[in-house]
């Protein structure tokens, strides 16, 4: 983050726009060797998007950011949350029973419900890592199973507390008062929509991603247990308690995953809430190489692609989930656009340094080493 | 460079337009996850929709529900729909109450049409909601179950644990007490939502109706859209029945296992969605709820393969009675 | 063997030039050069890991062209690299047999073979058993035991004896010779000019990549050799007058810490004492437990019984962090594993291991400016050879990363030093400076616990010397008068100092014997003084 | 990020590898123990589906391609690839089956199954292998890919035709399954009589004889198979070095790349021979989304398997079984498994503090027994929708239980980069 490097800065850019057209080509050579109408499929994706569908991008764009932070933190320190799932599943059901209880007004509701979908998605990811660091398991299984045991388990207990409107076939908790419903923010002039009011949440998290894991002492302790856990146990890291805190504060960013969709729109958890965006996530923190502005960057792409997408079948008669394939591609052009550059940095870098070396240490006897 | 298809225009057209009398049917039709070529719900529903544009001339435009889509992806199908210039446009399944309700709104002018839902949240004056008495059509195929039962057991394997099939179910065990009372009804669900696989999981749908078969059952009854087909394997392979559901599935099943269903509870979606394009040619939109109904002949049981035919009448009494108000179906 | 014009160029470095010379069959041929003058890429270059841009290599006149060790195989080339490659979860046999299955199967054949082979040159291998098991000693002969079993003909040993003791050094040479008896060519390297001198037949030496001269090594000794290869005098560590005090800063009691369930403790009863001013160090082969007493000394591992003070306080049970900020200096064993975060820049590895102190850290933040201002200075006061703080530790020669750690080590007026192997691997000018920074920090009164298996610089750095040997002290040795081969005998409990030489060594178990060997006590009668170390000269 | 991850909560301590490798008696020891735990609790809470034939058929069915995906990531985690595109390599192996299989027969179908995954594994395999990915960010993106290429092709081919459209193929050509005539028949009848320990063995044995797909029977010689070519060949030997220690391989003359290489593209075949199995043996017909995460709980055996096939085998069967006796028997049967879980829990405690000495730990684990008791007396079932999360959570529970020494190929999620290890 310092020093600007303009070769540096150039190849960063380089490589995500060789991905996109590396992505493009394969995406268009699959349609063509499957006979569909290539042309057709790149107006629909590719066109400017109404004001509404702007609103969509940025309204999925905010929640696919959150859940992408979600398993960044976990990342920066080598923890796998698959778990971001269930973590969201749970805290929106519990964010959502308490908000639908109005026992506080309008605002002060809203933000204690954020407190109380982060203390449960925290608590949710807070079993995977008590069995991590007490029983040594893998928090790649713990986490998909606890997946599926969200699923039941909330379910269990939505049953127990729903209400449901006469004529309906779903089932929700109760709803949000009004006073707490958060209309959203007409950002985008001409859209009948709005833009989520909690997309500022989404900034502030973000924001605090940024400080916290770059500026704090905290942060510095979980990217060196990332970089290297033994070097972190050396250096002073109580490395378990690391691991339970990051997991835990993947767990409760991850509980923030369902309240824009909670007070911008469903106004209660039921049976139609938006599911697998924990895996979208994943995609995305991996894309946004876990940078907080590679992330947003990385959310808008893919929230452009899948409200663009949504109109294939209509005007090209082509499988919404071409989309997937696009995405997919784009990960893979990316890392390996990355990989390349990197191993091209990797070697300038070296000659530079054996070069400043060579002539910084002319006549001194150990000057071409570099000791192993 | 490439810019918004202009609305209004109709590109792709597929019917063509042999309307004598009154507007123009544009037609946009969201299907639910499973699309037209889901031999069950949907594909009653593409039935409906054939025969309009056959008798009505209506053209049409289709989309289907990706998995687990957000709310807004919902909304925007239906939206885009308009966009392109539908007069009328239908959602099928509840999983479009909240979006149909929303569109509706922004869209006065487009008549609006839900299957399954009849919620607050798909309310508006340009609405019709096409609902279905899903349990009195379960009602029947529980009682022809119960009587065909040798081992007085009888099995249910629902989808998904959603609300919509508990109502198959408690229809079900309700008219398996009124075939013959003292029938035990053992129920399994194949996952729970958002999990939306137990529709998905013809693997998992055969696991449990084996179950089922082996614990004692030797008729069971699926409300399970894609899984159904394990339940008609496990069928076959027990010696068992098996009952369909949505469609007449002795129709649209594998020909191997066609044999071995008994009847299917058939919910006619083609109808409900003929219905309302029939209304909107003539220039009368439906709104509001519309149930259909055994009276109505929204459901019923089917006789295809002749398995019912010596409980035909007794089948026909109890619906009779239904039909008549003097008994009343449970919905829990 | 014969090589010519050999040229390979790295980017940015060439690191071989034009190297000709010639290897007489049946004879061990010595290669020397300081560190990255290019032995290592010359010697993976003979076997087919890396390509030559030039030149030319003949085996028994014929030109060969090696593209991968397997064809360096073919010819009856072997190598024994100084990292050994030795997958530590496969047994023996699948070590040995991997990549020659064609030979003997990887069944009992091979069995029998490995048998053969470890008995016809007194190897000692039990070829079931798990390398994972197997201390540094048996896994160099199962190298060379991979090498035979290979029947080659040529065997390049890469510094094979940077981490045995002096008794290996021999048993290996003993090997070596029964080779070359049975006409086999041997191609080694190693920094310890005395053993080149005692083996090899001949001695070729590289500077910055090319070839200086061969010479016959009884016309030449050590130090012609040395400056041969340097040019200049090899600096030794020089002992210079005592600053140990009284004042005892580090102490441990009877710390033992288990094994697993069927293993012996890995640490034994183990209690000593550092004073203000004084270096203790250490001798043990590896694997004896000194790693492990390091990490409990720091805080990274829980004995399982004993105590460790810091001046009067009991910090047995303190944790890393709070034993680094009460003035524990810690310069690992292994830099790569614990003390450098090698994709960070050079600032954030000045961060690590002091993230809570000045200047790195204002309150719960980290301060980058004050970081990058005080690396800017050790980058200075200490040389470290970088154009700038903002590159990746990786990018460092592993001299330089030395540096720099110890220079983040003594930024912050450490009361003790915990240095393993402080200049293992490093050049000779860097190994003098690291030498002179602890030499003056001692004379400052800092307590330095001394672990290194290079047996001079122990002698030369400390004041007094224990030796470490299953977990336990097994003897006491005055620095003065001790010799390498003494040394080394107790460490391998060879001679003299038997293993759990608590009977004829009471320092090891000081507690029994309060008094009888001060250096080792715990501080039971602080009126004792340290006289038994430099001040009785 | 790499994809090994931290060793936090592993243990350190220089144990010696418990290299105690189970006999075959031991494993009959297992076996009988198991069946008799099964029969004691059937007696005891009388849910007589616990060791039934069906049940233990069902649970092979469910196991099947669990293990199928499972063996596939000990492939290629063996040589040091993490495979978390278990489940795009099983998606893409259900597309194969259903559309060779529709077009060209059984067989072929499972021609197919097998192709759609080596596809998948070659994706992986040349952008870890080859480009150096990161494992982990491979997996994921092929797993999207595979998805949205499975939906797409079947939209795309399975439309219109007769019993197809756009999420599921037409009904697919059956493979012939074994049953032993006699021996299936005399052993239902004996299992029918439910008499202590000797029905629940019938039960067993009837499972092993009766529509035992051959697809089924495939896969255990694959299992065998796998084990020799891996333990007992140089191929194999080969292949475990490059996921031990690949610069060692190396330097060896081992063509690292290339066995890595065929080790990810086996993996894949077989992950999709599991996608196969779901299609063509479980199901009879592809369908969009058929897998359900199934490559994902492979993964899950295969680490709880340390590993090992025959570690990888208990977890899939752990897995089927508890799958298959939730979606039979469903809470009636999950219901007698509380009473297991109670006992056990107290068992336990009462070992933590009369041999360890940890009182709280103990007290806590007896006090949760006696809860869990408790529940079992105070109730008949368990709600559907707790029961179905059966396999989940006795896998976590066995997991927590007997972690620790779990041990994975020690270069495994490394990215190696030939020539720069040395
Ligand atoms: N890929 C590389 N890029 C840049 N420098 C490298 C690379 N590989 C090795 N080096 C440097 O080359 C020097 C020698 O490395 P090498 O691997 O030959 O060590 P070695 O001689 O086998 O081991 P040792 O130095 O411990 O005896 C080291 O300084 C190392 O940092
Ligand atoms: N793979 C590599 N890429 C770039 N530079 C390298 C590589 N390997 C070695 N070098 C450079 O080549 C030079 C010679 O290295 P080499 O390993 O041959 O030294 P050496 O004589 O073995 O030193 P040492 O005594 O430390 O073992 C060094 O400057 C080193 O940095
Ligand atoms: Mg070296
Ligand atoms: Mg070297």
């Amino acid at each position: 983050m310092n020093r600007i490097n303009p070769r540096k800065a150039l190849l960063g850019i380089a490589a995500p726009v060789l991905a996109l057209l590396v992505a493009f080509l394969i995406t268009s050579l699959l349609l063509v060797l499957f006979g569909d109408p290539v042309g057709e499929v790149w107006k629909t994706i590719l066109s400017w998007p109404r004001p509404r569908q702007l609103v969509q991008i940025i309204n999925e764009a905010t929640v696919l950011y959150l859940s992408a932070i979600a398993v960044a933190v976990g990342f920066r320190m080598n923890i796998f949350n698959i778990g971001v799932d269930g973590q969201y599943r749970v805290a929106a059901f519990a964010g959502a029973l308490f908000a639908g209880q109005a026992w506080f007004p309008g605002p002060l509701n809203v933000l204690l419900t954020l407190i109380v979908a982060m203390a449960a998605g925290g608590f949710w990811a807070w079993i995977a890592a008590y069995l991590k660091v007490k029983r040594g398991v893998s928090e790649v299984i713990s986490t998909i199973m606890l997946n599926a045991i969200a699923t039941g388990v909330v379910q269990w207990l939505l049953l127990k507390v729903a209400v449901k409107q006469p004529g309906s076939n779903t089932i929700s908790t109760e709803p949000i008062p009004e006073s707490s419903q958060l209309e959203g923010l007409a950002l985008i002039p001409g859209a009948t929509n709005k833009v989520y009011t909690l997309i500022v949440l989404a900034v502030a998290v973000g924001f605090a991603y940024w400080f916290v894991l770059g500026k704090t002492r905290f942060g510095f302790d979980l990217r060196a247990t990332g970089q290297s856990e033994s070097a972190a146990v050396a250096s002073g890291v109580k490395v378990p308690r690391m691991v339970v805190t990051t997991i835990v504060a993947s767990g409760a960013l991850a509980g923030l995953i369902g309240m824009p969709l909670l007070f911008g729109q469903d106004h209660s958890y039921g049976t139609t809430f938006q599911a697998g965006l924990g895996f979208a996530g994943i995609g995305i923190a991996l894309l946004g190489r876990n940078h907080p502005i590679g992330i947003g960057l990385a959310a808008l792409l893919w929230a452009f692609l899948n409200i663009q997408s949504n109109a294939l079948q209509i005007q090209a008669g082509v499988a919404t989930e071409v989309v997937n394939i696009i995405q997919g591609t784009i990960i893979f052009a990316v890392v390996v656009a990355y990989e390349l550059i990197r191993r091209a940095d990797v070697r300038l870098e070296q000659q530079r340094v054996a070069r400043e070396l060579a002539n910084a240490g002319q006549g001194t006897p150990a000057q071409e080493g570099a000791p192993a | 460079g490439s810019s918004d298809p202009d609305p209004g225009t109709t590109t792709g057209s597929t019917g063509t337009n042999t309307a004598a009398a009154g507007e123009k049917l544009v037609v946009g039709i969201a299907y639910g996850v499973g699309g037209r070529g889901d031999q069950s719900f949907n594909a009653s529903a593409a039935v409906g929709l054939d025969k309009a544009k056959a008798e009505l001339g209506a053209e049409f435009k289709e989309a289907t529900q990706v998995n687990g889509e957000a709310q807004s992806a919902t909304e925007e199908r239906l939206q885009q729909f308009v966009d392109a210039g539908a007069t009328h446009v239908i959602g099928v399944g509840f999983a479009y109450a909240k979006a149909i309700g929303k569109v509706a709104k922004d869209n006065p002018d487009v008549a609006f049409a839900i299957v399954d839902d009849a919620s607050p949240d798909s309310t508006a004056p340009n609405v019709a909601n096409l609902v279905f008495a899903e349990e009195q059509g379960s009602f029947l195929v529980g009682a022809a179950a119960a009587l065909k039962s040798k081992t007085n057991t009888v099995g249910f394997v629902g989808g998904v644990g959603v609300d919509l099939i508990k109502k198959f179910e408690a229809g079900y065990k309700a008219g398996a007490e009124a075939g013959k009372a003292g029938t035990v009804v053992k129920s399994q669900y194949l996952s729970q939502p958002p999990d939306f696989s137990g529709f998905n999981d013809p693997a998992k749908g055969k696991t449990a109706a084996e179950g089922l078969f082996q614990g004692g059952a030797d008729v069971v009854y699926h409300a399970a859209g894609g899984s159904g087909s394990g339940v008609f394997t496990a069928a076959k392979a027990a010696n068992g029945l098996a009952i369909g559901v949505d469609s007449d599935q002795a129709l649209t099943a594998a020909p191997d296992v066609r044999d071995i269903i008994l009847t299917s509870m058939v919910k006619k979606v083609d109808v409900a969605v003929f219905d309302f394009l029939k209304n909107g040619s003539e220039g009368t939109d439906l709104t509001g709820v519309k149930t259909y109904d055994l009276k109505a002949g929204g459901v019923d049981y089917a006789t295809t393969g002749g398995n019912v035919d010596d409980i035909k009448a007794k089948l026909d009494e109890l619906k009779a009675q239904i039909v008549a108000g003097t008994i009343t179906v449970p919905t829990k | 063997m014969e090589l010519e014009g050999i040229t390979k160029r790295f980017p940015g470095v060439v690191a071989n030039k034009d190297i000709g010379f010639k290897v007489r069959r049946g004879t061990v041929h010595a290669i020397v050069g300081e560190n990255g003058a290019g032995k290592s890429t010359l010697m993976k270059i003979l076997y087919g890991v890396q390509r030559p841009d030039e030149g030319s290599i003949r085996v028994d006149g014929k030109e060969v062209n090696l593209h991968s060790p397997s064809d360096a195989i073919a010819v009856g080339i072997g190598m024994v690299f100084q990292h050994f490659q030795l997958a530590d979860n496969f047994t023996v046999l699948e070590n040995v047999t991997l990549g020659a299955e064609k030979l003997h199967g990887i069944g009992d054949a091979a069995r029998t073979k490995i048998r053969e082979i470890s008995d016809s040159y007194g190897l000692d291998i039990d070829p079931d058993a798990l390398v994972a098991d197997l201390g540094v000693g048996a896994r160099q002969r199962i190298e060379i035991l991979k090498v035979l079993y290979r029947n080659a003909r040529i065997i390049i040993l890469d510094e094979p004896t940077a981490v045995l003791v002096p008794q290996e050094v021999e048993e290996l040479f003993d090997n070596l010779r029964g080779l070359k008896a049975e006409g086999l060519t041997v191609l080694f390297i190693s920094h310890k000019l005395d053993e080149v001198l005692s083996v090899a037949d001949s001695v070729t030496v590289i500077r910055r990549g090319t070839t200086i001269d061969t010479v016959d090594p009884k016309s030449v000794n050590a130090r012609q050799l040395a400056e041969l290869m340097v040019g200049s005098q090899l600096p030794t560590p020089e002992t210079e007058e005592s600053t140990v005090t009284d004042k005892v800063v580090l102490r441990t009691e009877d710390i033992v810490l288990a094994g697993g369930a069927a293993t012996r403790n890995v640490l034994d009863g183990i209690s000593l004492t550092i004073r203000a001013g004084e270096v203790l160090g250490i001798a043990g082969v590896e694997g004896n437990g000194q790693a492990e007493l390091v990490e409990v000394i720091m805080g990274m591992r829980e004995p399982t019984s004993g105590l460790v003070f810091l001046h009067d306080k009991d910090i047995s049970d303190w944790h890393v962090r709070e034993i680094r900020e009460a003035g524990v200096a810690y310069i690992p064993e292994d830099r790569h594993r614990h003390a450098l975060l090698l994709e960070a820049p050079l600032w954030e590895n000045r961060v690590l291991g002091h993230q809570t102190e000045e200047p790195n850290a204002k309150g719960g933040l980290i301060n980058a400016a004050g970081a990058k201002a005080d690396t800017e200075r050790i980058v200075r006061d200490y040389d470290v050879r970088t154009p700038s703080i903002h590159v990746k530790a990786a990018s460092l020669s592993g001299g330089n990363q030395q540096k720099l750690i110890v220079g983040r080590e003594m930024s912050h007026q450490p009361k003790v030093l915990v240095a393993a192997h402080p200049t293992r691997g490093v050049d000779v000018g860097a190994q003098a400076s690291i030498w002179d920074i602890i030499r003056t920090a001692r004379r400052d009164g800092l307590a330095v616990l001394l672990i290194s298996a290079d047996l001079e610089e122990l002698i030369g750095l400390s004041d007094t010397i224990h030796v470490i040997l299953r977990g336990r002290l097994t003897g006491t040795f005055d620095p003065d008068t001790v010799t390498a081969e003494d040394l080394g005998a107790a460490m391998t409990g060879a001679t003299g100092h038997e293993p759990g030489g608590d009977v004829d060594q009471p320092s090891a178990d000081a507690s029994a014997h309060p008094g009888a060997a001060p250096s080792a006590d715990p501080g039971a009668d602080p009126s004792v003084k340290p006289s038994d170390s430099k001040d009785a000269r | 990020m790499s994809a090994a991850g931290l060793d936090v909560g592993t243990t350190k301590v220089p144990t010696k590898p418990s290299r105690r490798r189970l006999t075959p008696r031991h494993w009959a020891l297992i076996v009988f123990g198991a069946i008799l735990l099964m029969s004691v609790l059937r007696v005891v809470t009388g849910a007589n589906d616990l060791a039934s034939s069906g049940l233990l058929i069902a649970a092979f069915g469910l196991a099947v391609p669990i293990a199928m995906a499972g063996l596939g990531g000990l492939w290629s985690e063996r040589a040091g690839v993490v495979n978390i595109g278990l489940e795009g390599m099983m998606i893409l192996g259900t597309f194969g089956a259903g559309f060779l299989g529709y077009h060209m027969g059984a067989w072929w179908g499972l021609v197919g199954a097998i192709a759609g995954g080596v596809i998948g594994g070659l994706i992986h395999a040349v952008a870890t292998v080859i480009f150096g990915v990161d494992h982990i960010v491979s997996g994921v993106a092929l797993n999207i890919i595979a998805l949205g290429f499975a939906k797409y092709l079947s939209v795309r081919f399975f439309s219109g035709l007769p019993g197809g459209g756009p999420t599921q193929s037409p009904q697919l050509p059956q493979l012939p399954s074994v049953t032993v005539p006699g021996l299936s028949d005399s052993l239902g009848t004996l299992e029918e009589r439910h008499i202590f320990f000797v029905s629940d063995l019938a039960g067993v044995l009837r499972a092993l004889c009766t529509r035992v797909s051959i697809v089924t029977i495939i896969a255990v010689l694959l299992f065998v198979a796998t084990w020799w070519i891996l333990w007992r060949t140089a191929f194999g030997l080969r292949l475990r070095s490059v996921g031990e220690s690949p610069v060692a391989a190396e330097s060896l003359g081992v063509n690292v790349i290339r066995y890595k290489f065929i080790a990810v593209a086996v993996s894949g075949g077989l992950a999709g021979l599991g996608g196969g199995f779901l299609a063509l043996v479980a199901a009879n017909l592809f369908r969009d989304g058929q897998t359900g995460g199934r490559g994902y709980i492979g993964l899950a055996a295969m680490i709880f398997g340390n590993w090992r096939p025959g570690g990888l085998l208990a977890g899939s069967a752990l897995f089927g079984y508890t799958d298959a006796a939730q979606l039979r028997g469903g809470g009636t049967t999950v219901h007698a498994f509380l009473l297991v879980f109670a006992i056990l829990l107290i068992g336990i405690g009462i070992w933590q503090v009369a041999r360890r000495g940890r009182l709280v730990q103990g007290v806590l684990a007896i006090v949760v027994g006696l809860g869990v008791g408790a529940w079992y007396f105070l109730t008949d079932t368990i709600p559907q929708e707790l029961s179905g999360t059966t396999p989940y959570v006795v896998t976590l529970l066995v997991l927590a239980f007997a972690s620790q020494r779990l041990r994975m190929p020690a270069a495994d999620g490394q990215i190696y980069r030939k020539g720069e290890g040395h």
